[in-house]
């Protein structure tokens, strides 16, 4: 750890406000209301920060929005046209940098997922992309994993620096801030003091301890054609599905469920075109309008659920679509865990436990 | 207001007018339609079976198959099933109507790896749309290709599409054969369902690629009927639909497993259907 | 503010088509003089009501919804003003919990000869209306439609 | 749990299949469990965690049940048990193509006041209950709670911990700890004034994500695939992630439930983002315990008060 810095924990406030003059600064936050439910929030003077809890929802919000407007379109009257009117279309928007600060591993590695999609192409996503470009990833390395959590079997891990662009470790009395990358030095340099020799030792120890910890069982990572040997089991899937509920919660908090619907939502000719989240797991989601359904029931939405996170996208993009976060499995409604579905599917007819 | 028109934005359609729209049955509706910009007609290039999504702005949009030919370029024009939402509302559109347009999109015929073969096209209903836009490029580049025949079948002699340009085709030297399900006071051509006539006719499959589109039961017996004379997988062509939003490749919905129809199709051979995992 | 208040308040009318519209229709021929803030919409039956249209088109910001049928025992089909006044209760008692206010809701019965009573049903519910002034429905982080946009979700 | 093992043992050749609870990836998240054999049966678990209301499951899995003659068995608790009586009511489920074990419940964990309750936070390896405690084993050692302690709110205000239209009970009965209805926390919020109502709701509703996950965890919401939430003609939402559209959401799920509730609670109990969205259904119930003396689920040969009329009735 060649360059860090120190953040006490009586300075967060100050450091976060300090931040805010420049970006959009998003940090795990509990309500008044509700102290259990934390959650990514705007960073704003006397907002409970709590970087010492897991968020429900992932950061994705920040850089995919739950809707968002695509563009705007609007009647204009023009005679010199046959129909009497023109739409003007407006695609204009303005981006602000942002910081997600106090992230877990898990989050910031779940936009690795989103990028080689809508940065690469064939088709760059200007929205996302855009977006990506001005955020930082402020991440905390993570010391309380709970029994859903599963990062070290996707090939991640607790103190995994990939999709940071900078690191807190915990030490004695606050933060060791460690840059990962030039932006992540960057925003570092104006919040922090330079850490001490010791404190640097203490977080280069706190790296190395949570670093060689397992998260999660086993590998889910090369499971791909187990995945298309198993495709047509129907005895497979109904056993490990057929209690889920097919509602979409999953998805939704899922750090790398990307896929989304486009509608217009308008008066008339007045309105804008807005893209928000959809899940697989939702009926419409496929539904054509001759009432054709390629997936029909939640068994087949299920199995593309686990195909196109363990299959399908390595297969085009060379790594799976999931961070281990645990969130599916720790929110879902009646506990279904994607990793015992994942770790089944080259077992033997019988292992379906 | 904002100057907007950045063109790297694929979400942005571009304007365009709909200078004709042709009843072709009672549920099927063509729009010719020209963008608004001249310069952006004029660059408007596409290869025969890509697609674009129209909109109309206010309902959303829908993906049809652009199924005029590259040769002809003075409209671009979409055949349209009145279906759903967005088709309904397509419907109620009137000549002169402002509609937005991205394209092209997906994949196309490969037109090159297709000279010099004899091509039989098996459509039914509203699937002669995409097949169209190849019979004419070839029509209009008659001398790449050897004999041309069409196998095109309907409920009625009333659903069947394009039915003003057939003495065109036959024109152009396609060896056209209409045929209905049942018969019609007044219809002289073939009655009898798709494969069946597919059967009697028994294309060769010697140096011969064929082409279908069309409900997907029809496929289903045509592609059997194909093996059955012959035709090898690499041999057949289709294209495929799914519902798509995005249309380029990022929203998630139009997958058969790894692949994607909005981008890796909508156009492919038996051979990668039949690679596919089963979940048509 | 001043802005909202100027605003002109607007009522979203259901009316049955058997009596209540040909009471608003009474009422319009005889020329009984009416408050202008009622837009109405013709319904086959008061039967047709769902309870979601009230709950809708207050959420939007309609200032008041009147609904409107045959008398009890009246019905052009029996029973569906029967099956109505259970479901118009229930949700008039349900609307306060929400944060809607009842006042805003009322729901009544005028046949088709009643041109008077219907102009007292409108003159009285378009008074309480006045009083109450403009509804700010639910969710004013949405967009905000006019009660005429809401009154056309409808349409 | 010995009971209920040895009962369904004895009975698994005239079964189908018996849906009833196993141990999810942690002891605390028991998970229900589709039992296709014998063997299976030893895998069922019964605690105060076994949250889940399996009676969801009941209309699909009978629809798509092979006509063998044999009977789906399901393991249901008191309110469990009035959802199921609703749905046969309304004629979605065959009583008799049934076999109900019906377990009294001494009532189920809220999972957060239970995070809050234990001192230790290591993942849990065993869970035990007896005598209204509940033994937690972690690596750090084993804590005992009181029950009562982390109850779920649903619980709270439990008139029927024993189940109805059962064919067996298992277990002593539970007394109640209710005996006429209970609706403090919709007074609660009646308590407020009408501003003071809107802005809570808007409020509490800002935070729904629109996951649909209350609506599929209820029972009574049949109309599944087809909900006329996500319709698009007509078109009752937008897809803004605005209040309104969370709000008219929540009073279709609400609407479409008046006069059918059996106050099961599920909705709120599988709400990610904690919305109190029982409530609304809860002040359903109320009303139509006020106007028409009904409460859903409690007897298979009532009708609904919504689907029928009474032409003497005053007063409305």
């Amino acid at each position: 750890m060649e360059q860090a810095f120190f953040l006490a924990d009586a300075e967060l406030q100050e450091a976060l406000a300090g931040l805010s003059a420049q970006a959009d600064v998003w940090v795990p936050a509990s309500d008044a209301r509700k102290p259990g439910l934390v959650r990514f929030r705007r960073f704003q003077p006397g907002l409970t920060v709590r970087l010492d809890a897991r968020s429900l929802v992932s950061a994705k919000e920040v850089l995919f929005p739950r809707s968002e407007t695509l563009l705007r379109f609007t009647k204009e009257k023009d005679l010199s046209v046959p129909a009497g009117h023109r739409i003007h279309l407006d695609d204009a928007r303005t981006v602000r940098p942002v910081v997600v600060f106090g992230c877990r591993p898990c989050d910031a590695r779940g936009f690795l997922t989103f990028d080689p999609v809508f940065t690469k192409g064939p088709y760059r996503d200007p929205y996302y992309s855009e977006r990506r470009e001005k955020t930082t990833f402020v991440s905390l390395v993570c010391r309380d994993a709970d029994a859903a959590c599963f990062c070290s079997a996707v090939g991640s891990g607790p103190a995994d620096p990939e999709g940071s662009d900078a690191q807190l470790i915990p030490v004695d009395g606050g933060y060791v801030l460690r840059p990962v990358t030039e932006r992540g030095a960057a925003l570092l340099e104006p919040i922090g003091r330079t850490a001490a020799p010791e404190q640097i030792r203490e977080a280069q120890d706190v790296l190395d301890q949570v670093g060689r910890e397992t998260v999660g069982e086993g590998s889910l990572t090369t499971l791909a054609e187990a995945f298309r040997a198993r495709f047509q089991d129907p005895a497979f899937w109904h056993a490990h599905i057929d209690k889920c509920l097919s509602c979409g919660l999953c998805t939704f908090v899922c750090p790398t469920c990307y896929c989304f619907t486009i509608t217009d939502e308008a008066r008339g000719l007045n309105g804008e075109r807005i893209r928000s989240w959809d899940a697989c797991m939702f009926p419409h989601f496929t539904l054509e309008a001759s009432g054709h359904n390629p997936r029909p029931s939640k068994v087949e939405r299920y199995r593309n659920r686990v195909g196109h996170k363990f299959s399908y996208f390595p297969a085009r993009y060379g790594q799976v679509a999931c961070c281990g976060c645990g969130r599916c499995v720790r929110h879902c409604p009646v506990s279904v865990d994607i990793r015992a579905v994942v770790r089944d599917l080259p077992a033997q007819e019988e292992a379906h436990a | 207001m904002p100057k907007v028109v950045t063109n790297d934005n694929p979400y942005l359609p571009h304007m365009g007018t709909i200078r004709e729209i042709i009843q072709e049955t009672p549920n099927i509706k063509t729009f010719r339609i020209v963008l608004d910009d001249p310069e952006e007609m004029a660059a408007f290039r596409f290869e025969p079976g890509q697609v674009g999504q129209l909109s109309v702005f206010g309902v959303g949009e829908s993906t049809f198959v652009i199924n005029s030919p590259p040769t002809r370029r003075e409209y671009l024009q979409f055949s349209v099933m009145k279906t759903g939402e967005v088709t309904r509302a397509l419907h109620r559109l009137s000549e002169g109507d402002p509609i937005g347009v991205r394209a092209p999109l997906g994949n196309s015929f490969p037109v090159d790896e297709l000279k010099g073969k004899d091509i039989l096209f098996v459509g039914g209903g509203i699937g002669m749309a995409p097949l169209r836009t190849l019979l004419l490029t070839m029509a209009d580049r008659r001398e790449e290709f050897g004999d041309i025949t069409v196998i095109y079948g309907a409920r009625s002699p009333q659903d069947l599409c394009y039915r003003y340009e057939f003495d065109e085709w036959k024109a152009a030297g396609v060896n056209l054969i209409l045929t209905v399900d049942r018969e019609f006071p007044g219809w002289e051509e073939r009655v009898g369902f798709v494969p069946t006539v597919l059967a009697e006719e028994a294309p060769s499959p010697f140096n011969r690629v064929a082409i279908t589109c069309g409900p997907p039961i029809m496929i289903k017996f045509v592609l059997a009927g194909l093996k059955e004379l012959g035709y090898e997988d690499d041999q057949i062509l289709t294209t495929l639909e799914r519902r798509m939003k995005c249309g380029i490749g990022l929203c998630g919905r139009c997958n058969i497993g790894d692949t994607y129809v909005c981008v890796d199709g909508p156009v492919f051979s038996n051979t990668q259907l039949r690679r596919m995992v089963s979940e048509l | 503010m001043s802005e909202k208040n100027e605003r002109q308040l607007r009522i979203v009318g259901f009316l049955c088509n058997w009596c209540s519209y040909g009471g608003a229709d009474t009422a319009g021929v005889c020329r009984f003089k009416q408050p202008p803030l009622l837009r109405i919409i013709r319904i086959p039956c008061t039967g047709r009501m769902d309870p979601l249209f009230v709950v809708k088109a207050l959420a939007q910001g309609a200032d008041g919804v009147l609904v409107s049928g045959c008398h009890p025992k009246d019905c052009h089909y029996a029973v569906g003003n029967f099956y109505a006044r259970r479901r118009l209760e229930l949700v008039k008692r349900f609307l306060p919990f929400v944060g809607l206010d009842p006042r805003r809701f009322h729901y009544t019965w005028v046949s088709a000869s009643e041109g008077q009573r219907w102009q007292e049903v409108v003159t009285e519910f378009s008074a309480v209306i006045q009083e109450l002034g403009p509804n700010p429905g639910i969710g004013a982080d949405t967009p905000m439609e006019t009660a005429g946009q809401a009154a056309s979700a409808f349409a | 749990m010995d009971t209920l093992h040895a009962h369904l043992e004895a009975l698994f050749d005239d079964l189908e299949l018996v849906i009833g609870w196993e141990t999810g990836y942690e002891p605390l998240r028991p998970t229900p469990a589709f039992l296709r054999s014998r063997e299976d049966l030893s895998r069922l678990v019964w605690n105060p965690l076994c949250a889940p209301n399996l009676s969801v499951y009941l209309p699909g899995i009978l629809k798509d049940a092979k006509e063998t003659g044999k009977k789906i068995g399901v393991c249901l608790k008191g309110c469990d048990s009035r959802s199921l009586g609703a749905l046969v009511q309304e004629g979605f489920v065959e009583r008799e193509r049934l076999y109900v074990v019906g377990l009294p419940c001494p009532g189920t964990v809220d999972p957060e006041a239970l995070a809050e309750a234990r001192k230790s936070s290591a993942p849990v390896t065993h869970v035990s209950f007896r005598d209204g405690l509940l033994a937690i084993t972690s690596r750090d050692g084993t804590e005992e709670i009181e029950l009562e302690r982390v109850l779920a709110r649903r619980c709270r205000r439990c008139r029927h911990p024993n189940p109805l239209h059962a064919d067996v009970i298992l277990g002593d009965p539970v007394p109640p700890r209710r005996t006429e209805p209970s609706f403090s926390d919709v007074d609660a919020v009646e308590a407020m004034s009408l501003e003071e109502r809107r802005a809570y709701w808007e409020e509490e509703l800002s935070r729904c994500l629109r996951c649909y996950a209350c609506r599929n965890a209820c029972p009574l919401c049949v109309c599944r695939d087809r909900c006329l939430a996500e319709s698009r003609t007509p078109k009752w939402t937008t897809q803004r992630d605005g209040v309104r559209d969370k709000f008219l959401f929540h009073m279709i799920h609400a609407l479409h439930l008046a006069g059918r509730c059996t106050e099961c609670g599920e909705c709120e109990r599988v709400c990610p983002v904690g919305i109190p969205v029982a409530l609304f259904k809860e002040k359903m119930a109320r009303i139509a315990l006020e106007l028409w003396d009904y409460q859903a689920g409690t007897d298979p040969a009532a009708t609904p008060p919504l689907q029928t009329f009474d032409p003497s009735e005053t007063g409305i």
